[in-house]
């Protein structure tokens, strides 16, 4: 099919890029070259891209367990109240991530209701873990999956569900063999968002689940310290992350958007 | 200090001043706002809060601000280097550090070496920002290496942990125990006053204010006998 | 090999269907009727897509009402082939068998032999996006029946097929259909589906059935208009007397009554399109019954020519859509064109007139 | 249709909502109840809540304005380097948001290369202005904006379009009449999602635009400044944030997503 | 009022359309096909909707390759109804002449006047997903046609429709394009739709045109065999010999030569399926040409029986399809069923040979 963008559509459009692509861009010209390979490189460096990584991908594989079944509760079932419940998920959006923060050690820290009870049965001991960056980026990251894929649920409708169940279908197959399939864009772009939001992820972790180098200071919170003492070594790292969500982006969408 | 506090400039016109000020001088700057605004009608002050750094990067781009006042010599530098202060900043006060526990002390700390006991959690700043360098400077006179739980960004995130119970001892500033109103009791140590351990509030006029000499009024009402009394009430020592 | 006993009533927003009927085992029933008549709507509730408002469903005696889409083992065709866009030719039709249960492999080769049987091949390994519409469309009946229903739904199952297919789909399904015994309601416009496959016709009209019988009977002896303009014949409803039928306008229709019909009883009047004179201006003095049209439309029809009346300015409602079948030679003396006002006139020998149905 | 949710996803549906929901209902409990009114109604709680409801808003628009038409452009044309392009646009959601208000502030700073030049040609000063606090968030929600409606776009396919065509619709007709009401749903929820992206927006606000009262201290800033010295008057503005979120929601997605 | 000069060439994925026509001005063409064979392909061409490797097209000598799909002036009635889901019935039909610059009163004027014709006014204010599948059909039919294009292309513009509309949707049509001297392509499986509508014909298979010409001369005298079957007569491919037809397998059909064709020419044999003679065993003796089919289909075909003949085990392809027309009681004496082996023979007088087309 030939359709075509109409032709004064690309104005804005160049603008939203650019105000989105110089910022980035400046960035690139910031960072001091000579040094760059150095400041990147260092343990402490290293250890918060590696920690970064491995609970930003914790985080999306959470979103996808909790968040997909969530996305499709709201999409395909008649709960009274659906609003109400699908609103609730927004507000980690709205939830300035700091205060995000300070609600989850209001209830996981060792004084908190849910905390203090894992603390007390078990010695389980959540702010300050790794598991405590993971739970934070979750809490931040999951209305991103979940609001995309319902959006996508919606929009591709229930009619092939409702041929499948009429070959025989059990709900549990039309999940797997017919739902997901259809909504995998909506799936994929979904999961990159949670992960993207899960790497750029700041003020939640630092108050939820503090700052200790290789347990729990994620590159953003590495930046950040940086950029008090350095920043030039927080202008390189930020350039790391930057091309890391680019290499994400890129290879996950390019395979299934197209 | 001096003890002019500007009362002479009550004919001037309606005037704005912009003051950046670090994000821990918020309740007794904007207290000063208040008595600064009566005992110069016709002039309002403006504060723009935020981290020290932010701060000083912000008025190194340019940001209209006619007062620039930090938590620490090193980020007023930056401007300074940057020839956006006038003159020489002042240092008008200091702060120091206590160990922050938990109201009557529980776990009955009395000293850094305590901090390094079994079940002891504690927290400090990281190294990188002034309160982690002032606390790092305390260990080293006090000979004990601490193994936090967590670095914080900053005191806020110390006195938090120690507020929540998540901690049971942290480091921050005299001024921030006391603005928790008893929620956290302030354990003080001698190695608080050691070299680099002290923290520093300079202030300086900006260069290129529209209001220079209301800036400066600023700076002297705030190292005036009003600015004193507020700042010695929160807790920091005044030059 | 299941008796299905349907009593329901679906509302769709303005829509009220409200059907009742008993399908016996084995059985292939054509539903007929005009667009928006509620023959899709009546599918979709058997299959249970739709909640009824009431009523039930039962078949073989297990009553379905409550039992979910997937357990009811009831095929349906839907109106657009709606194949999963995701899947190959291939998988579409597996999707069933392996859906209640089948292995891959065992899926796999029923899936081919289905293919084969429609003539699709060559198409297994196509996605739906790369087939035409008639090839989606046979896919689309391998795939319901690849599950082996035991009720099978077929909405307009023949719509976008060529003129070669058609034939043979038509008589794989009455070979899967008679072989399985398979109950089978089966929605069409096309009459000669209808007489090929069906033993019975049900006509719906607005949600309700009007008509319902065997195939034969219906298309000989229709009493809706719907039933007879499929079976190719002309009706006029009215109410009999002893001259043959009066409508509801007062015009009388002479004809004959084959059977007792009391007088003043509902009725309907049945007379052959061939047996219908046209002329231009009406002739003096015939003793038959004369009704003015306007010409509507005109079709070849067989070796004649079609002629379908509408109705004229101040003209009784009830001539709208007769049909009168010509000669091309006699069209050529008349020299009519659509839009032009004629005479339709049928001696009352050639009328039957018929007890109208419930 | 009747269509089926299959039981097992509500337990980690249930789960995901509770994640998200216990939280946010822990802030609730902590609120000093009896001073609530007097804490959220002094004249700078109700600045700050203005100015990110205006500001909030105008984000919208702008997200809209520009956005929306970079959405398009990505879904429909097919210029090449389209995944790097795409994935520019995401590059604000990783990006911890200090850095990227510190890349604003590099490049519309009064030194920086556009903002020196709006400086020395127009006396324009971008930062300090309610104009910063927009932009700021722009650069921020825009991306919500963008992939949620490129998604919508990509599920709802051409083929309406291609209809139009053959109708005689010019693009830009088309457009209108046709892709706008078709992924209506796509474009309110990406709106709400930037909208409430905005209204938490606190990094790149304060690093760029700065925390001046009733010019740039949004609500997340005065919580912050807040919570320095009044946890209770922080919770409160917070719970203040999150109900205004929620009617915003409730009230744009009743209406169009059902 | 447009002439239509066409000589395209599309792929789509693996497959290829090639196709060159010309279209008088105000010709309606009815372009047929067995399933897959190209016609949305080649309408969707016309329409813009893909763009051709090569070739062009030229309406009254305006050149449409680079004009945009808005500005062709072409109207396509797609396979799908594709009726705006947020727009009601009556804004779907409104969006032409909206679109083209009518102001909204005289757009919703057009509308109704259009809605009128296709006897949808009562639904004018029902969204998409409140019509039934023929409802929405007429509707895509209006929409079309209001926009009032210089060339019309309508895919299977009568699927879906029941008996009643269909007819009267025929006559709407033939009356607006005659009416207008609108040039239209229209794709249709319905030898009864190109009778009544169709000047010309086009038949295509694997996207070439293989037959094409006025539509009594096909129907008479076609030349492929799925011209043959739309005209409802059996054809046999093969080359000319002095007793008629050699098969390419060798066979023999007896025939006569209306015109002349060389010896060994390729050329078609053509007989009605009336004239064909079933039996259940080879009749000694017997001097009309006999070939061993075995039964795939039995249908009613008005007052006779048709059978369709399949392959039987060895036997030669071309049988595949051919028809006898039979009455009812000879299938009772034949007594057969499908899958039964026969034999159909048929007289050489009543066998035409003619060179095969191009
Ligand atoms: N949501 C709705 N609101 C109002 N009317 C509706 C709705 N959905 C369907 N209808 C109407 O219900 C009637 C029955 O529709 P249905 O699809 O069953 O018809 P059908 O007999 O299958 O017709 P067709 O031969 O055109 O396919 C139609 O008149 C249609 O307009
Ligand atoms: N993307 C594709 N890849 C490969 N083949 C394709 C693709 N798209 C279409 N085709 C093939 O192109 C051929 C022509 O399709 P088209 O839709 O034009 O057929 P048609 O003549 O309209 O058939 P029908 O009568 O079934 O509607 C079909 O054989 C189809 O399988
Ligand atoms: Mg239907
Ligand atoms: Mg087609």
């Amino acid at each position: 099919m030939r359709t075509t963008v109409p032709r004064f559509l690309w104005v804005p459009a160049a603008l939203a890029w650019l105000l989105v692509a110089i910022p980035v861009a400046g960035l690139v010209v910031r960072v001091d070259w000579p040094n760059f390979l150095g400041l990147v490189t260092t343990p402490s460096a290293l250890a918060a891209l590696r920690l970064s990584l491995e609970t930003g991908l914790a985080t999306m594989v959470l979103c996808l367990l909790f968040g997909g079944p969530l996305a499709v509760v709201l999409a395909r079932s008649s709960l009274p109240g659906l609003p109400f419940i699908r609103s609730v998920v927004l507000l980690p959006l709205v939830l300035p991530p700091v205060v995000g923060g300070l609600t989850l050690l209001f209830l996981f820290g060792r004084t908190g209701p849910v905390g203090g009870f894992l603390d007390r049965e078990f010695g389980i001991t959540i702010p300050f873990s790794t598991g405590a960056v993971v739970l934070a980026q979750t809490f931040v990251a999951m209305p991103f999956l979940v609001v995309s894929l319902e959006g996508a649920l919606r929009t591709a409708g229930e009619r092939y569900e409702a041929v499948a169940a009429t070959l025989g279908a059990s709900p549990a197959t039309t999940l797997w063999r017919v739902t997901v399939p259809v909504v995998l864009p909506g799936l994929m772009s979904g999961s990159v968002l949670a992960f993207a939001r899960a790497l750029g992820e700041f003020g939640a972790t630092i108050t939820f689940a503090g700052s200790l180098e290789g347990t729990t200071r994620t590159l953003p919170l590495f930046i950040y310290l940086e950029s008090e003492s350095d920043l030039d070594g927080a202008v390189a790292m930020s350039l790391v992350l930057v091309v890391v969500a680019i290499l994400v982006i890129v290879v996950s969408r390019t395979r299934d958007l197209r | 200090g001096g003890s002019d506090s500007g009362s002479g400039q009550q004919a001037a016109p309606a005037r704005t001043l912009t003051v950046s000020a670090a994000a821990s001088l918020t309740s007794v700057y904007q207290q000063l706002g208040t008595e600064f605004q009566n005992a110069n009608p016709g002039t309002t002050v403006k504060f723009n809060f935020g981290g020290s750094d932010s701060l000083a990067q912000q008025v190194v781009q340019g940001a209209p601000a006619d007062v620039l006042a930090t938590a620490s010599s090193k980020t007023m530098q930056t401007a300074v280097q940057a020839g956006k202060i006038q003159g020489e900043p002042v240092v008008y006060a200091t702060n120091s550090l206590q160990i922050a526990v938990a109201p009557n002390n529980p776990k009955g700390i009395t000293s850094l070496q305590d901090l390094t006991k079994p079940g002891v959690v504690s927290v400090v700043c990281a190294p990188a920002v002034p309160c982690g360098a002032a606390a790092e400077a305390a260990e080293k006179a006090a000979g004990v290496t601490l193994t936090p739980a967590s670095e914080e960004q900053d005191v806020k995130g110390v006195l938090n942990r120690v507020q929540t119970g998540n901690a049971d001892a942290g480091l921050v500033y005299v001024t921030d125990v006391k603005s928790t109103n008893g929620a956290v009791t302030g354990v003080s140590f001698p190695q608080a006053s050691a070299q680099g351990a002290v923290q520093s509030y300079p202030i300086g006029v900006v260069n290129g204010s529209q209001n220079a000499d209301l800036a400066q009024s600023w700076i002297n009402f705030v190292r005036g006998q009003q600015g004193t009394a507020a700042l010695q009430q929160a807790g920091f020592v005044t030059k | 090999m299941s008796r299905l006993e349907v009593d329901v009533a679906v509302t769709r927003g303005s829509f009220a269907l409200d059907v009742s009927v008993t399908v016996e085992s084995g059985e292939v029933v054509a539903v007929l009727g005009s667009n928006g008549a509620g023959k899709s709507t009546f599918l979709g509730a058997l299959a249970g897509l739709y909640r009824p408002d009431r009523g039930s469903i039962a078949l073989d005696g297990r009553v379905l009402d409550d039992v979910p889409v997937h357990k009811r083992r009831v095929g349906l065709l839907s109106q657009s082939a709606l194949l999963f866009p995701h899947l190959t030719a291939r998988d579409n039709v597996a999707f069933g068998p392996r859906s209640t249960g089948s292995r891959r492999r065992v899926a796999r080769a029923t899936a081919d032999r289905w293919l084969a049987e429609v003539d699709a091949t060559a198409l297994a390994d196509r996605r739906p996006s790369e087939l035409s519409g008639g090839q989606a469309q046979r896919i689309a009946i391998a795939r319901a029946l690849a599950c082996e229903p035991e009720l099978l739904l077929l909405d307009e199952p023949f719509a976008a097929l060529d003129v070669d297919v058609t034939p043979a789909i038509r008589s794989l399904l009455r070979r899967v259909v008679r072989a399985a015994g398979v109950t089978t309601l089966m929605v069409t416009h096309d009459v000669l589906d209808a007489v090929v496959l069906a033993d019975r016709l049900v006509v719906l009209d607005a949600g309700r059935v009007v008509e319902s019988g065997a195939t034969a009977d219906v298309l000989r002896r229709p009493r809706s208009a719907f039933a007879a303009r499929i079976a190719g014949l002309d009706l006029v409803p009215g109410r009999s007397c002893p001259e043959g039928l009066r409508t509801a306008e007062g015009t009388v229709i002479g004809g004959v009554h084959p059977e007792p019909v009391a007088d003043g009883e509902p009725a309907v009047a049945l007379f052959s399109p061939a047996s219908v004179a046209v002329y231009r201006e009406p002739p003096k003095g015939s003793p038959r019954t004369m009704v003015p049209v306007r010409l509507a439309a005109m079709e070849p029809h067989g070796e004649l020519v079609r002629l379908r009346a509408g109705v004229p300015d101040g003209g009784p409602g009830w001539v709208d859509g007769l049909a009168a079948d010509v000669t091309p030679a006699a069209v050529a003396d008349l020299g009519v064109d659509p839009g032009d006002e004629l005479w339709f006139s049928v001696k009352a020998a050639e009328v039957e007139v018929y007890p109208a149905g419930r």
